[in-house]
Formats: structure tokens, C-alpha cells, sequence
């Protein structure tokens, strides 16, 4: 790096620092952080609107899509810059729009960025860096999980050449309070499954659109599910080629992948509390003494450094450059398989406490939580058996599971 | 479930099947579940008359089991309720007739007819809030003249919200006791627990001061076999219902695993799920074929009868968990949604484990049956 | 049974016991029970023969193939006779031609009845009767184990009619004391697997014919493995038609269900010991009264009594007819889940004592010893895989496995 | 196995490797442990000349370690070792080379030279005949004027046959302690033990009151943490043998799956098998990247350190067991054979995996390690 890019990197902090202080609040370490699989129904309107404020006046600032081209809205700058920005926002309260705010700046707007028209660009960049769009993936469907190029919702073209639109999404994080969905239609059930598809930016106030929490068997409403009748989408709402909707996926989920939660990044090394749940899980049921818990609670232990070594260790990999870019898979393999373990030791441990408990008493019920939830990344984002199958295949080299459905028209396959 | 069944046990356990499917089949079930409905006070008469309460009962107080052999007829019943969630736990009615069976007196065999009919429902009182299974757990026995007076908690009352009766296992001076409270007896009270099972309702029975006459006793205190007996009895019960609910399951999933499709072939067509499936199938198995050991030893009183309902518990209890984390890994994300029946039975069977004793307490039992 | 018959019946009996007491000697219950994984290499050669001779005695008293035809040497009686001298023998030393033995009298023996010519028949069957000829199965080969009927050693035809066996066959009990082999070869590589074989009386000690015992990892000989250098066999030594081999095979297959070792069947129900090797074992290591180790102990018993009432379970359901054929597959697959699991237990009670003993320790020695064979019924006769293909596809009615193999000609398939 | 490895640890774990494959290859290994052939007593001199003996040795002695991270380099060397199956223990050697550079007289260092040089083997023996790891398991100590008598046995001794030299962990008025005894101290004898494992051999070490100067105590009685820090360099070092042989096991059994046809495919071609292989994989991957962190922590004396090493051990050693288990289900039949090398990696995993702590050891010290 120059010197003179150092100066300006130096000055750029120094601009940065008192943009912060004159704007932002410092951050509340005691709001609680978005627990997975825990209730997000907490995003209310006001709360939504209040962030949206609190977005518009960052993207003003000028510290919105810091490294987004500026003909869309975006600062123009280096990853550096975003790096000055992220290390001295630390301590002030950022906007949070919840998991649908993340799925806007991660994988909707660099995916429109890439594949998007000028035109469409223009229009819904720069609103998506202000607050102004909430963005969602329109993407699994009921009958297409693990199958992702298996979506049988239609978007048929009509006379004008717009497009009509019926079918359902579903596991769409947020969408109670999103603007826009980018849905995967299939616009030709006559060629094979990943030829026929094409994506659309839809807005979710369209006639024809509802949308339903799912209700999660923990009893919160993260998910939704969203139903189209009849929507009518304009042409120029399409993203990419008709047809050529895999190609976008293809990217898109690329930013799926490096835009995982921040909340989630691997801890540091150095002291670590030993099972914390556990252990005052186990205080509370008198039996810290017990050995037989003593064995459970280090278990659970030896899991959770394990699965945070081998992130540290994959990314350690990754980060050398020369790793298989597939590795990813083993950290979601390790979650998907060791969390449910963990979870039964909790009610292992838990006894009789784990599935009955006084309404105040959150050890107990936190067990009976997260045993409900111990399954949630088994499951969401890539079943195990989706993970083995990459692991055995694109790591290991072993032969790929014959295809029944690459060659042959999605309208004469088996789907659900 | 048994291989050896009788027509008259057929008959019974399919007339069961047809009475839970067209009064209260788990739709209904799931709208009790969610407070959305009652549970009509009608279903217990209703039971009471097809017999299911009347099982351990003598004859000359309207009791009676089709095949003479009640704790067998009372596992087919079991295993239904268990298949269909049936709500309202009757092992505890089932277990306090049994007591009052054998050693009741007088007075109380007077309660046998009204718990025959499912007039009057109770539940048992034995573990403590933190786990443990023996009779002292949780509650102590002082002597008050001929009386005594009892002080304490019992943990995980199963539907105690229904019982008009405690039986209420105790130590006296060491030695193990039943008594025999009406809901109403001052200084009991029912403290409700929230809980993972939606279709069984647990609480705390808490008693302050409960001042007990002599009569409540059931038979003798420390001086016969009656609380191991009941123990077996409610074990082997809990392991039927648990055995139907995961055989239920198992179809379940098998039925989703024939007709869900993804990459253009059914799931159930690639090895990787048909392999589960085979390994989920042998622990239905096993469980059926040691809930059935379990049951038949408990109903001829033999030797190994207590170490056969516990290594049922401990096996059944451990299945339960294998069977709905597969269950729910193959259903993949429709398992997930509330809608889906799947969560209550994953929820039924987490508690079932627990309820007369986890895995682990039944474990440490087995060793001490064998006098290790 | 009529009356007569019931006469019958009890005059047999008592000649059965006049016989036994005159000619027999009482059990020794002192010998140790063969164990499968056992060194078997305690059948010497002078103890073969002194059975053998045993074995001629009992057939000389006209006790050896009950119920076998008379015309081969059998006794031409019913089920009822041969319950009856089972019943009264239980107390004397019957002959015990070990492993092989059982083979020749259940599954080879039967077979050759089945299917052999009546000269083959006249031949051979009194000569397994009266223990002159002992007979072994050569079916599995280095290249085909759980794929059954991949067979490769090759009998090719010669102008005089006979045939040239080249090849090898292994894991099979007991060849080093056998006389014969009933061997599976391919006579016909130009058509689908299980259509070119063909079945044939081989004599062991033909010229080409290599015996080499193999040695397991735990260190004894109970299986071999033999090699065929052009090995001449007569066309009158064929059992069976050319190239029906695999019909033989299917017979073979139920005659070696039917026939497991008397010495496994499931115990009677009634007080069991707890464990009894662990309990040893715990003891001889001081932990009887550590709350993990007993809890250890009862999952081993919970897994010795589930394994048992399973098979009695199957057993009735067997028993009331209308079952499936395939439910021994649960008892198969139970004990290859199961048995690792309790040997891995028996490791986790020993810790050091596990690994490493003073020669004299046998509690010690046997829980290494159980930790290796732990796996055996795992892979042989049938592995857990193959055990979990047959559950799910003729149980369970799930669909089959796309086969590559069925119709194109054996040598145009990829084998070992 | 790093994935921060210099050049210089690269290029000293690839002359370890070039020298075990051209010198001692597992054929070696093979006839070594069937009593065959003998280790070739240059076989330590040379290992020595390579430097696996000085690492924890200083300069002035003859030793060094090529990143001056010993720790790290040891377990390159380490995971070579266990690759390969090399047989003669060599942690004891090290880790008595480390507690003589830390804590050792003047009188002690002079053993350092030969240490380092493999022409002295040394044994630790640590752990007591019944699965203890506390140094004071197994042995008891009194004073005696100004030395003490020791009197007892130890367990499990690594390769005790070729030491000169062993380490003796005691307590001394409960206190712990370390004390260096030649092979030929009177009193000491090393029973040799049968073992699962053919490639090290274990021995137990037993002291019938053997008298020990003031002067055979290294460093502190209780007076510092040189025990502990063994303990750690012990656990991570055989942790990293048994990744290399975790490793090697695997690729060999991904190799077979490979090659070995059935039903007209490669084994490695059923969902079946894949996935078992996938599963094993995520074992071998959490086993690198658990050993790898403690490896580093137990080199840079972090505050984890401890802990770190007795996760690895209590993963490594429960991965070791399963990885065997599903590999040796791979194989079939083949791999029960003598003559096939998997065995001698199952036994030898299974051994490693009880060695300076098996997985129950490990978290119960985890437990105590957090205060608990």
C-alpha cells in the first residue's frame, strides 16, 4: 500500500470517526442477539421503520455499499475503506434490519449488481443501500428442498410480454416485512430442469402475493411462506436472460455462502467458558457432582471447541489458497451432526427438569428449546445428506450419484 | 405388537383403534393441544365403558380384563393411545386401581367402581421435581398420632389437572408407603409445569403440611412388594404408549420417503435413506419386541419381570430419541412446521423417556437388581 | 399323531436310549463350546479322525440322517424320530466334526439331495453320513463377497467332457480337515452373472488344489482359503444343470439359514446374568461402584437382552406364518450394530487394562480380544449393508437399487 | 497437518517422511512387531542424527528444534510416526529431554547429549496399572534421610524395553514429583506386558522399594508446574501420532472403496458407502483441526493450553474408534485378514487412544480443569 493511500486511508478514519460520534448511538450490549431458530417476531413495524431511519441516514452519510459502484448508489471504494468503517463502527448501534436486511446487501443486491439491467440497477440499488427496499430470496419451494433446481412455480409470458406468476416459496427468512422477493420461476417445463428457469424481482405488495408466517414446531415464526396467484410482473423486473436462471443461482448462492451471519463467526481462541447452558442446567438439578453429568457436560464441551477448530482450521485452509473450495461443507457437516447430540445431552442431563418446568425456570426450557432446534442446520441451507454427498463427491473424488433428471424434460419427471 | 395375541385381545385393541380414530383422532387431539379445545369429559366415560380403566379392577366392582391377563390387554390399549397421542393419562388411573386392588381396604375399593367407569380419574405421585424414582423422593412422612403428615413435592404428575385422586408414594421411617389423597385435601396443591409435550399435561404436586389418617394408607407400609409392582406395571405401560407412538412414527416417515420426490426420483429410492430407514425400522423393532418381553414378564410376576421393564424403559427410551431425530432429518423441512403432526409425537416421546424413570435411572436400577 | 404312530414313536425312543447307553459316552461339559472367532486350530488331526470314527457308529446304529432317504444311506424316518434321538442324546458326547461337519450335514448334504444326480447321490451322501467324507462350501472369492453371484474362478469345458477349475476361494470354515469342496465357478463369462455357473463336487485333494489357512486379526485360523491351478473335475462330479448354478445356490442359501450353529440359538428367557465379562472386568479394575462404568455394564446387558427377545420376537412371528420371510435380516443387522457397540463398552471399562495385561489376565485379554472379532458379524455372511439393502427394499417395499449388473454379460462387467 | 507450516517444518516433516519409507516402512514395522526381526538399534541413532530426539533439548547439548517451535516440529514428526506405525516410543525421550531442560541438575543435563542423540532412550512412566494419570497413581513415596523409597508400579509404560532412563511421576507428601532413575536403579524391574497393540510394546514398571538420592528428583517437588506441562507435550504428541495414523487409515480405506468392485461398480460408487466415507472424513478433518490447535496452544504456553490438549486426547481418542470401526466395515473381509496392514492401525488406535489418558479420563480433567 502507498504511502499517499495510507494518508488517505488515515484521513478517511478520521472522517468516518466523526461522522460516527455526530450520528450514530453507541451500541446497547444488552439488547440480545438474534438467536437462530429463536423468535424473530420481535422485528415489529416500529422497529422495522425506526431502522429503515437509522439506514437512510448512514446511506446520506455516505458509509452505505461502501465498495458498490457509485453510479448505483454505492461510495466506490476499496475493500480498505470498509474495513476502517466495520473497525470503528464497532462500538455504535449499526442498523439492523434483521435477517432480511442482511439477505439485501449479502445476496439480492450483489446478486442484482451482477446480473440486473442498467435500468433496474438504477432504480433499486441505491433505494436497497437507503433502507428503502427489503430485499428476499424467493428460492426453496414446498416441493423442492434439497432439489433446489426443482422449483415448478410458473411465470408463463403474456401477449405483452409481461409475466404472470403462480406457485409457492417457502423458508423465506423475513418476508413479513419485506418490499421485494427475487423468486426462481420456471418459464419452461419442456427442457430439462436447470435450463427452463428465470428470475424475477417481485414486488411483495403486488396483487395476487400473500404471505404466511410458518409456525416452527419451537413455536416462533422466523419463516414465512409466500403464494402467488396470478401476480403480473413486468418485463423489466426480470434479472438475467430468460432461461438462464441457474446461471444466476449459481452466483447467488456464492454470496450465500460468504455472507454467513456475523453473529456466527468462529470465537476467538483463549479462555472459553466450559457448556455455560449445561453447566447451569446441571447446578440447577443438583447433580454437577454427579459423574456421569460430568462426562455429558465435557462432551458437550469437546463439541463445541471441535466445531470451532475446524471453522478456524477450514478457514486456515481457504485462506492459503490452494484448498478445495468445497471444504465449507465440513463445518456445516460438523454442525449438522454434532449439534443434535449436543441437544440430547442437555436433556440427558436435564431428566425430568428437560421436558417440564416452572414458567420462570429458562434453564429448564432452554433445553427443551434447543433439543427442538438441535436439527435446525442438519436440515436448512443443505441437509447432511446434501453435505455428504458433496463431501464424498467433490472432495474425495468418489463417483457422482447417477442422474435420473439432467437430460430429460422437467415436465416428465417425477416431482412433487 | 404381540405375537401371541388372542382373538379377544384383537377384538379389544381393534375396537380401541376405531373408538380413538372416530372420537379423537390426533387432529383433535392437536386442538386440545393448542387450547383450542377441551377435552370433552365424555371421552373418560366413554373409555371407562370400553373397558380401559376397568382392567385392574375386580369384577364385583365392574372391573374386568378380556383375556384375564390385564397388564397384557392394558399394553394393547397402550399402544394405541400411544399411536394416536391420545391425551389424559390413564396409566395413572390404571396403576391406582391396581393398588387399591391388592391393597386397598374396605373404603377405598369403594373408589374402584367410579375408576372402572372413568368417572373418577387419578394420577400417581412418584418421582420427585429432580429426576428420581424412588418412593422417598421429594416428600417426607412425619407421624402425627395414628396419622401422619406429609410435606414436600413430586415432580412430572402426569395430567394431574384431571385426577380427582393422588396416589402418593412416600417413605415412612425408611420404609416405602401409598396413600391415597382426594384432590381436595387441604394443603395438597397442584402447581402446573409448561412443558415440550402438548398432549399430556404435567404439574408439580406440592404438599404442605398435608395432615394423612392412617386409612389413606394402601396396604402395608414398607411390608409387601405393592410399590414395586406398580412400578413395573406403569413402566411397562409408558413403553407401550412410547412403542405405538414410534411405530406411528416410523410410518409416517415411510410413507413421506415413498412420495416425496427431489432429483426426479422418490427419496426413498436413494441408499442413503433407504439405509436410515432400515436402521430406524430395527429400532422399531427392538423396541416392540422388548416392550413385548417387558410386558409379558410383568404380567406372569416372573423373576426377571423388573429387569425386563427396565432395560425396556432404558432401550425404548433411547430408541425414542434415534426415531424422532431420524424421523424429523428424513422429513426434512415440512417436519419443521408446527402444522405437521410430526413435532407432537417428537414432543410425546422426549417426555414418555423421562416418565417412570429415563434411560439412565432404569441403567443404574439394573445394575442394583443385580445386586451390584 | 394317531395312537399307533405315538406306540411308535416311544418303542424308537427306547431304542434310541438302550443304544446311546451301550454305545456312546456321556457329555464332557468341561470342553469349552467352539466360539465363533475362536482358534478352531484345536481340531488336530487324530481328533478328526476319533469323530469320524464317532460318526461311523452312530450311523452303523442307524442313527446318522434321520430323516434322510434310505436309499442314500438315511434312516427314512420322520421329523418326530429325529426330535426323539435329539431329546435322548443331549447328555452323551456326540460326534463333533466342528464347522465343517455342521456344513456337510446341513448345507451341503441337503443340497446334493436336492439337486444331485442319483448316482452322485449314491455315491456320496452315506459317505457324509457315516463321516468319511466331509464336505465344505466354496462360494465366496477374494473378488466377490457381499456381491454373491460375482463369482470368477473359471471352469472351462475339455474335449473329453470334463472340466478345468482355475482360481481361488475364500473364508471358508473348516477346508484344512475337509475331503471335499462344493464349488461355484463361472462356466459361461458371455452371459449376465448369475446366468454362467455352475456347481461341482471337487475332491481337496485333487492335484492343483492349494489349502492355506487364513490367518485373522485376531490372530487365529479358523477360515482358509484355497487356489485351483487347473484342477481336472469329472462332468460326474456336477451338481446340478450348466450354467444353473445360481438356482443351486438359492437352495443353498435356505439350507444355510436354517442351519446356524445349535450352540447361538437364542437362550431361554428367565434370570440372566448381568454382563458377566464386564462385571469381571469392572471389578478386576476397581470400578464396580463408578456411576459411568455401571452405567456401561447395563447398556451392554440392555443390548444382550434386546438382541435376544428380538430374535425369540422374530422367532414367533416366524412361527405364525404369516410373516415376511426376510424379518432374520432385523436379528443380523442387530447383532452387526450392536456387537461393536458392546465390544467399544468393554474397552471403555478396562481403559489401560484394555490395551495391555499380564499374560495370566483373561478379563483383560478377552475384552481385546472381543474388541477385534467385534465386527465379524458386521461383514460375514452378509454385511450390514447388504443386511440394510435387504430391509429396506424387501421389508420395507422401498424401491430397488438401479442395477448395472443383471443384463450385460459377465465379462463386460467391471469385478475385482 | 499445519496450516501455518514454514518451509523449515515443511521440509523436516519430508525428510521424516523420505526417511521412514526408505528405512522403516510399515512392511518393517510389520516384521518388527511379529518378533521377526529386530528394531535395528541404528534406527534411534539415525532418528536421532534427524533431530526427532533433540527438539526439547538446548543447543549446548545438542539439540534444537528447525522452527524453534519444538512443540509444533514434534508433531510433524509425530504425525510421520504415526502414519507409519513407527515402533520405539519416543515421547518418553523427549518429553524426559524436556522436564531435564526445564527442571534438571547439572548432574541430569549431562544425559541431555545422549538424549538427543538417541544413543539413551527414556521412558515416562506416568499413569498407574489401573488406568490412573495422576502422578501419584500407582506408586508411593517416603523419606528417607535426605532421598526416598519408592514403591509401587506403573502401567502402561511405552516401549519400556529399550529405555535406559525412566521419569517417575510420584507425590511426595502429596505434592507432585518427577524423579530420573536408570533402568538398572536396584529394585526396579519392567514386566513386560501382552498388549493389543504389535507395534509399541507396554510394559509395567514396578519398584519394589527402590532407593533414590535427593539428587535423582527433576526440578521442584510440588513446587512447580513441570508435571503438568509434560503432561500436555505427552497428550498433544501421541494425539498427533494417532492423527497421522487416523489419516493414513482413512486414505488407505478411501483407496479400497475405490478400486474394489461390486454388483459391476466400485464400492466408493454406492450413496451408502459415500456417506459412511463422508462421515469419516469429517472425523479425520475435526481430529487434524482439534490437534492442531491444542499442538499450538501447548507450544505457545497459552492459557488453554491444558484444556485444549485434553479435548484433543478426548476426541481424538473417541474419533481413533470410531474412524477403525468404519473403516475395518469398509474393507469386509479383506480387512480381517493378518496379513492386511488395517489391523495394525486399529490396534495400535486403540492402544494410543488410552495412553497419557483415555477420552473419560480427559473430561473429567476438563471438568476439574474449569473449576467444576
Amino acid at each position: 500500500m502507498s504511502g499517499q493511500t495510507a494518508d488517505g486511508l488515515e484521513a478517511y478514519r478520521r472522517e468516518v470517526r466523526a461522522w460516527l460520534a455526530a450520528n450514530l448511538d453507541p451500541r446497547d450490549d444488552n439488547e440480545p442477539a438474534r438467536l437462530r431458530g429463536g423468535d424473530a417476531a420481535n422485528l415489529s413495524p416500529e422497529r422495522v421503520a425506526q431502522q429503515r431511519d437509522l439506514q437512510r441516514r448512514v446511506h446520506e452519510g455516505g458509509y452505505a455499499g461502501i465498495t458498490w459502484p457509485a453510479q448505483f448508489g454505492g461510495q466506490g471504494l476499496t475493500a480498505a475503506h470498509e474495513e476502517v468503517f466495520a473497525q470503528e463502527s464497532r462500538g455504535y448501534a449499526l442498523p439492523d434490519l434483521g435477517i432480511a436486511g442482511l439477505t439485501t446487501t449479502r445476496v439480492c443486491g450483489p446478486t442484482i449488481l451482477a446480473h440486473g439491467t442498467d435500468e433496474f440497477r438504477r432504480t433499486h440499488i441505491p433505494r436497497m443501500l437507503s433502507g428503502e427496499e427489503i430485499w428476499v430470496q424467493l428460492f426453496s419451494e414446498p416441493g423442492a428442498g434439497s432439489d433446489l433446481a426443482g422449483v415448478s412455480t410458473r411465470a408463463t409470458r403474456t401477449d405483452a410480454g409481461d409475466w404472470v406468476l403462480n406457485g409457492s416459496k417457502v423458508w423465506t427468512s423475513g418476508a413479513y416485512y419485506a418490499d421485494y422477493g427475487l423468486c426462481l420461476a420456471r418459464t419452461d417445463p419442456t427442457v430439462p430442469k436447470h435450463r427452463g428457469l428465470t428470475w424475477f424481482g417481485v414486488p411483495l405488495t403486488s396483487d395476487g402475493v400473500t404471505i404466511r408466517p410458518i409456525r416452527e414446531i419451537n413455536g416462533s415464526s422466523e419463516f414465512c411462506e409466500e403464494f402467488f396467484d396470478d401476480v403480473v410482473v413486468s418485463d423489466a423486473n426480470r434479472i438475467g436472460a430468460v432461461g438462464d436462471g441457474w446461471t444466476v443461482a449459481r452466483t447467488m448462492m456464492v454470496f450465500e455462502r460468504l455472507g454467513g451471519d456475523p453473529d456466527e463467526a468462529p470465537r476467538h481462541s483463549g479462555a472459553r467458558e466450559l457448556a455455560p447452558d449445561l453447566v447451569a442446567l446441571a447446578r440447577r438439578v443438583g447433580r454437577l457432582g454427579d459423574p456421569v453429568t460430568r462426562q455429558l457436560i465435557a462432551r458437550a464441551h469437546v463439541i463445541d471447541l471441535v466445531k470451532e477448530q475446524l471453522d478456524a482450521y477450514v478457514a486456515a485452509l481457504a485462506e492459503s489458497g490452494a484448498a478445495n473450495p468445497n471444504l465449507g461443507s465440513y463445518g456445516k457437516l460438523a454442525a449438522g451432526t454434532l449439534n443434535p447430540v449436543r441437544a440430547s445431552i442437555g436433556l440427558e442431563i436435564a431428566a425430568a427438569a428437560g421436558v417440564a418446568w416452572h414458567p420462570q425456570d429458562t434453564e429448564a426450557s432452554t433445553t427443551a428449546l434447543n433439543y427442538l432446534n438441535g436439527r435446525i442446520l442438519s436440515i436448512a441451507g443443505g441437509t447432511n445428506e446434501m453435505q455428504r454427498n458433496g463431501i464424498s463427491e467433490r472432495i474425495l473424488g468418489l463417483p457422482r450419484e447417477p442422474a435420473h433428471d439432467l437430460d430429460r424434460p422437467f415436465n416428465e419427471l417425477r416431482h412433487n | 405388537m404381540l405375537p401371541g395375541v388372542t382373538a379377544d385381545q384383537k377384538l379389544f385393541a381393534e375396537t380401541a383403534e376405531r373408538f380413538i380414530r372416530s372420537t379423537c383422532p390426533v387432529s383433535t387431539v392437536r386442538r386440545v393441544a393448542q387450547r383450542e379445545e377441551e377435552l370433552d369429559g365424555g371421552y373418560f366415560t366413554e373409555i371407562g365403558e370400553l373397558g380401559w380403566l376397568a382392567l385392574f379392577v375386580p369384577e364385583e366392582h365392574g372391573g374386568g380384563s378380556p383375556s384375564g391377563q390385564p397388564v397384557l390387554d392394558a399394553g394393547l390399549i397402550a399402544e394405541q393411545r400411544g399411536r394416536y397421542l391420545q391425551p389424559g393419562g390413564i396409566v395413572g388411573s390404571n396403576v391406582t386401581a391396581l393398588a387399591i386392588t391388592l391393597g386397598g381396604t374396605g373404603e377405598q375399593r369403594a373408589l374402584l367402581d367410579d375408576l372402572a367407569g372413568g368417572k373418577a380419574l387419578a394420577a400417581w405421585a412418584l418421582g420427585d421435581p429432580a429426576g428420581g424414582w424412588e418412593a422417598s423422593a421429594g416428600v417426607e412422612v412425619r407421624r402425627d398420632g395414628t396419622g401422619f403428615v406429609l410435606s414436600g413435592a413430586k415432580g412430572l404428575v402426569q395430567d394431574a389437572h384431571l385426577a380427582g385422586w393422588f396416589l402418593v408414594s412416600a417413605a415412612v421411617d425408611g420404609r416405602p408407603a401409598l396413600f391415597l389423597l382426594p384432590a381436595d385435601a387441604p394443603g395438597l396443591s397442584v402447581e402446573p409445569l409448561a412443558g415440550l409435550d402438548l398432549t399430556h399435561r404435567y404439574a408439580e404436586l406440592v404438599l404442605r403440611d398435608v395432615a394423612v389418617p392412617a386409612s389413606a394408607v394402601v396396604g402395608q407400609i414398607g411390608g409387601d412388594d405393592l410399590g414395586e409392582r406398580l412400578l413395573q406395571v406403569a413402566t411397562v405401560l409408558t413403553v407401550a404408549e412410547m412403542v405405538g407412538a414410534i411405530g406411528e412414527l416410523f410410518v409416517m416417515t415411510l410413507e413421506h420417503a415413498r412420495n416425496r420426490a427431489a432429483f426426479g426420483r422418490v427419496i426413498g429410492s436413494f441408499q442413503a435413506v433407504k439405509h436410515q430407514l432400515a436402521d430406524l425400522s430395527l429400532a422399531v423393532e427392538c423396541s416392540h419386541a422388548i416392550a413385548t418381553a417387558a410386558l409379558t414378564a410383568v404380567q406372569e410376576q416372573a423373576p426377571d419381570a423388573a429387569e425386563l421393564a427396565s432395560v425396556a424403559k432404558a432401550f425404548v427410551g433411547d430408541a425414542a430419541i434415534d426415531v424422532s431425530q431420524g424421523c424429523l432429518q428424513l422429513h426434512g423441512g415440512i417436519g419443521y412446521t408446527w402444522e405437521h403432526d410430526l413435532h407432537l409425537y417428537l414432543r410425546r416421546l422426549a417426555t414418555d423417556r423421562v416418565v417412570f424413570g429415563d434411560p439412565a435411572w432404569h441403567r443404574e436400577r439394573i445394575c442394583r437388581l443385580h445386586g451390584l
